[in-house]
């Protein structure tokens, strides 16, 4: 087969691609922030909070983990309406990926949690410091210390992820890909620039988020 | 020579939609059908050879003729001059009237009086490319993956107007939804292609030889008839 | 007048009753070692006088006012008596300076300036002054350990528990940490510590309790009970670490 | 148009999970086999080994999965290959879970203390005899969980590869719902046979974890 | 002649140089402790003659075989001399008896059954014959320290380095563990530990190494050296720690 590339179209749509990886990184950067902060808040309702709250929690987390993302955009871009709860795209991608990341999020900050020594909590109680507040200012940012990796992992795949909302018309990069071939059908060479700057984001992001830990966590030294 | 391939396989592999009723669908038995299914259909046995139908997606079947998974594809392609840069297109199979649906009380008339509104389309369709190329500045639209998405979205309320075909709006109206598309106005009349893999002469002249055929013989207009509930438009 | 008074103190875990009715009186400014077998019910005491562990039954009470288990009076009760642990429980996010600030800020809401300047003082009075801004795991175990020293002081308790705050420590440190202690108890500090440096307990403190299967089952000065003990456990439990 | 029943809905989406389940099935065993292999290559000593990994782990943990099979099938007919679709998608599938559970695994033999291959070496064992009766016995008991957990991505990622034709689960809800204009239905449906299928391998990780807690403390 | 030869050994990790030239000639039979404060090279030194760490300059030899870093001559030093560790090292997915026998199997491809014999006979000799199916974690410290003995005994080496194996015990169980080593000593092993068991050390080693900054400070028989040490680093050292 002798196919000839072809890349010209670059100079046309450039803006398209330009475009899609400004709503990407929007999209993670929303998704990240909100998606880590919900995990913070199950994780404590799961390990730590009122024995009422934690079958919620846990059903929402298991229900969360146990579908595709794609099924969850759609339930909440066309299924949500008929409750009157009406999303423009990037809202329901939005939301999609703050309940998606926050449902991975809190079981992996949970194990980090639960792996507290129980001296902390103790050392605080001692202290005088009330749970929350030995929560927040003793247990959190070791834990989170502790799961830094995985949980920035956990970042990249929800990025990788987001791939997905171009189905519901939010024009993300995947969808300036398919923009692309569908005006050009040019599919190959749209894909694959598409997953060279997919690639070039998710390196981007774990650097980013490895540097975030450095600025978070204070160093440790060995021993 | 793709046509000699078929001819000594005797099978020739076409992609269809299943996801663009009346185009292609599957009935209960996931069984392709459809206006473009029976043009295949058509085509096979003009040509006296096994046919294989491969649905396809929107977003991969050129890439499936690129890399000569199939010999055709009919999948209610429009043309445009980027597109003949890379693959090459038949004469014209299909009528496709394609026009601005939404619901009662959305007074819309012509292509200006879309401005400031929200136009749901699914992307890469005939009516995607004659849209874009007619809208006024401020118009929005929103671009879906498939036929389905479009609808849904429709139907959901996150877009106040489609494009898309009448008798694509005329599938939505016969399941009687809360919302009902009614034709604002008509886009234009692009009709369909068939596509198919650059320099392949003896494959193009037979299709173009078979289609031109059925059009005088009354064998694309039975088709139409059957899934457009129309006569085949003379112009075509 | 005792500062802190427990009476008939009894703690089960379960089935295993470990505290059987522990009574002991301590007076403003003495300092008591508590001594015994490993499994003894030391550190359950201990955890109980903190609140940290709720008692079954008898009771405590800190400076006359009793210990009751709701966060409003745990809370109080721990502005009271500071605890140091036997793995130090430094915060390891957190600066020495900061692991001394934090509750001082948190718990009483003191400006931030003057919790720095108590907490300068505080590892000052450790002899840590210059490892304010040295996070736990670049201390030795030693500098650790009176670092917790330093955060417990900081709340201005007016007792603090110790629980075997030595063990963790290589030997070459643990001197260290006692010479701290040591100047604590001759300023007067009411210290309560479970610790097996009978040396130690011989020499600095005023009383000593020998801890026996959730009884307090010697208890007297050091003289008396390290070369007079009375009961065949408390000689074989000497017998045995000497 | 009208001649799907609720009945019919169902039986075309159970009928496609087979696929579901068999691509799974495929993906994550070839991908076990093959994630082995590299993280041999990956532990081991030597520098190409590990570095050959790292890159293949960046390279397939950093693009999207759907570009993956999109590329595995197309690309490789580009260049003349004649790959039929279910190979392909078996093929980027297994590709794909071995550069996630050869990192799950990595962790896993990482979290062996170094003791272990100290006491080991000290007894005279060679690297072969340490990683076969010493190593990989305990990090395959703490590996077990996780690798459960992750059998739940991989069906999950079955569903991307309708965009190489495949008629899985996910695509057949797409289909069925463009010829019943009912997605709420079908959606609902395509998500509940989702959950049926990943629901009881989560919860066996959690189980399977819970029981490692405590067979770790007394057998 | 001496069995362990070390000659002028240097270690370095990165630009620390840890041991800086060590000379030390163990006689057969001979019980040697080595002491010294923490970092000052006693582990790296045991590591070294183990083969678990490369040296850097000069020698060490075993039994006459000069100790080479390749797999073949490392495996023939590590059948001569075995290593028992702070941590115990037990490998917690086997029974006590299988811990014994898997290396006799494995490395000298001894058939099972006498694997198991042999077994049997090093844990009744450490005296735990009674505990042949138990999993190191239904274990104490100093049982399962015992074992990591009977594991090493099994290999049959000709010396045995113990590095700190009292260390992570609790104070009570200290006793059995250097009851056993007593026991080697009495039945001529050759042995060579890292101790701060002042006390043992004076009683059952014949000679004692006292180490600082990587370098051999002073040696000599016990007496010598608890009772006159020359150097003020020794005299500190002992001071500190009694
Ligand atoms: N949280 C708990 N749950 C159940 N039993 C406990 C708990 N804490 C302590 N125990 C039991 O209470 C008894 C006394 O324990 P405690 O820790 O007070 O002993 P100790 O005298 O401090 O011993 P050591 O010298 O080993 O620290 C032990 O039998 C212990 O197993
Ligand atoms: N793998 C290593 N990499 C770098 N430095 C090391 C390593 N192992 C030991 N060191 C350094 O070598 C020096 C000596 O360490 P070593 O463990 O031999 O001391 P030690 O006398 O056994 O002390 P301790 O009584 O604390 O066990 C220390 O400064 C230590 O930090
Ligand atoms: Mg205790
Ligand atoms: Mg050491």
């Amino acid at each position: 087969m002798n196919y000839t590339f072809d890349y010209g179209w670059l100079l046309v749509y450039w803006p398209v691609l330009v475009k899609g990886i400004g709503i990407t990184v929007e999209l993670t950067l929303v998704g990240g922030v909100l998606g880590v902060m919900l995990g913070i808040a199950c994780a404590w309702a799961r390990a730590l909070g009122p024995s009422w709250l934690r079958p919620f929690v846990a059903g929402y987390v298991e229900l969360i983990r146990n579908t595709p993302f794609l099924i969850q955009l759609f339930f909440i871009f066309f299924g949500l309406p008929a409750l009157g709860l009406r999303m423009g795209e990037l809202e329901a991608a939005n939301f999609a990926m703050v309940i998606n990341l926050g449902a991975y999020g809190c079981e992996i900050i949970r194990a980090g949690i639960q792996a507290t020594p129980s001296g902390q909590f103790e050392a605080g109680a001692s202290l005088g410091m009330s749970r929350i507040q030995t929560f927040r200012h003793v247990v959190l940012i070791p834990a989170l210390q502790r799961i830094w990796p995985a949980l920035s992992s956990q970042i990249v795949i929800v990025m990788l992820g987001s791939a997905a909302v171009s189905q519901i018309a939010a024009e993300d990069l995947t969808f300036a890909a398919n923009f692309i071939q569908s005006r050009t059908f040019r599919a190959f060479e749209a894909y694959f620039v598409a997953t060279l700057i997919y690639l070039a984001l998710a390196i981007g992001l774990r650097q980013a988020l490895r540097g975030l830990g450095w600025t978070l966590f204070p160093r440790r030294t060995a021993r | 020579d793709a046509l000699a391939t078929i001819e000594k396989d005797k099978v020739i592999r076409i992609a269809v939609p299943q996801d663009f009723p009346p185009f292609g669908t599957v009935g209960a038995d996931m069984e392709p059908k459809g206006y473009d299914v029976d043009m295949a259909k058509l085509i096979a046995g003009k040509l006296g050879v096994k046919l294989d139908l491969v649905p396809v997606t929107s977003a991969n079947r050129i890439p499936y003729l690129q890399t000569n998974k199939v010999d055709l594809v009919i999948s209610s392609l429009g043309k445009n001059a980027e597109r003949e840069k890379v693959i090459d297109f038949t004469t014209a199979y299909a009528p496709f009237f394609n026009g601005v649906f939404g619901p009662a009380d959305v007074t819309v008339k012509d292509a200006a009086g879309l401005a400031g509104k929200t136009v749901g389309v699914t992307r890469g369709a005939v009516e995607d490319l004659e849209l874009t190329k007619i809208a006024p500045a401020d118009l929005t639209i929103k671009r879906y993956e498939d036929n389905n998405g479009t609808i849904s979205a429709f139907l959901s309320g996150q877009v106040e107007l489609i494009a898309t075909g009448n008798v694509v709006a005329a599938a939505i109206l016969a399941r009687n939804p809360p919302k009902k598309p009614e034709i604002k106005f008509l886009i234009k009349n692009s009709p369909c292609f068939i596509g198919l893999n650059k320099n392949e002469p003896a494959l193009l002249a037979k299709v173009n030889e078979i289609i031109a055929t059925a059009k005088t013989d009354g064998a694309l207009d039975a088709i139409s008839q059957k899934w457009l509930g129309a006569k085949l438009p003379a112009d075509l | 007048m005792s500062l802190i008074e427990i009476t008939e103190v009894k703690k089960r875990f379960g089935d295993n009753e470990v505290l059987k009715g522990i009574n002991i009186d301590v007076a403003p400014g003495e300092v008591i070692a508590i001594i015994g077998r490993s499994g003894s019910g030391k550190s359950t005491l201990l955890r109980c006088i903190n609140g940290l562990e709720n008692i079954d039954e008898g009771s405590i009470s800190v400076a006359g006012a009793q210990l009751l288990p709701d966060e409003l009076h745990l809370k109080a009760l721990r502005l009271k008596v500071g605890m140091i642990f036997q793995q130090f429980n430094l915060f390891p996010h957190l600066t020495a300076g900061r692991n001394v600030m934090l509750s001082q800020m948190v718990v009483k809401k003191t400006p931030k300036a003057e919790a720095e300047a108590m907490a300068k003082t505080m590892l000052e009075r450790v002899g840590l002054g210059h490892k304010f801004d040295a996070y736990p795991d670049q201390l030795s175990g030693g500098q650790q350990q009176r670092v917790a020293i330093a955060r417990a002081l900081a709340m201005q308790p007016i007792a603090l528990l110790c629980d075997e705050i030595t063990s963790a420590l290589d030997p070459e440190l643990v001197s260290e940490v006692l010479a701290v202690v040591k100047e604590l108890a001759s300023e007067g500090m009411t210290l309560l510590m479970v610790t097996h440096e009978m040396r130690f307990a011989r020499d600095v403190c005023s009383r000593v309790v020998f801890m026996h299967q959730g009884r307090v089952h010697e208890i007297g000065k050091p003289e008396e009970v390290f070369s007079n003990p009375k009961t065949p456990e408390l000689q074989q439990f000497l017998g045995m670490t000497h | 148009m009208d001649e799907f029943t609720t009945w019919d809905i169902l039986r075309n989406l159970l009928l496609a999970a087979r696929w579901t389940v068999l691509l799974s099935l495929v993906s994550f065993i070839g991908g076990g086999l093959v994630g082995a292999a590299l993280l041999f290559a990956r532990i081991g000593s030597g520098r190409i080994g590990p570095t050959f990994v790292k890159a293949y782990v960046e390279l397939f943990q950093g693009t999207p999965l759907l570009m993956q099979l999109f590329l595995a099938f197309f690309g490789l007919g580009l260049l003349g290959v004649d790959v039929p679709a279910w190979l392909a998608a078996g093929v980027a599938l297994i590709l794909w879970s071995a550069a996630f559970l050869t990192e799950i695994w990595r962790g896993c033999v990482e979290a062996i203390a170094r003791g272990q291959w100290e006491a080991s070496s000290s007894l005279g064992m060679g690297y072969v005899q340490q990683m076969r009766h010493v190593i990989l016995p305990q990090a395959l008991r703490i590996a077990v969980p996780p690798t459960v957990g992750f059998s739940v991505q991989v069906v999950k990622g079955t569903a991307l590869t309708s965009i190489i034709g495949f008629v899985e689960l996910s695509k057949a809800g797409t289909v069925v719902t463009n010829a019943t204009f009912e997605p709420f239905t079908v959606y609902g449906l395509v998500a509940l046979i989702y959950f049926c299928l990943c629901w009881p391998l989560s919860k066996s990780s959690q189980i399977l974890e819970r029981k490692l807690n405590v067979a770790h403390r007394n057998h």
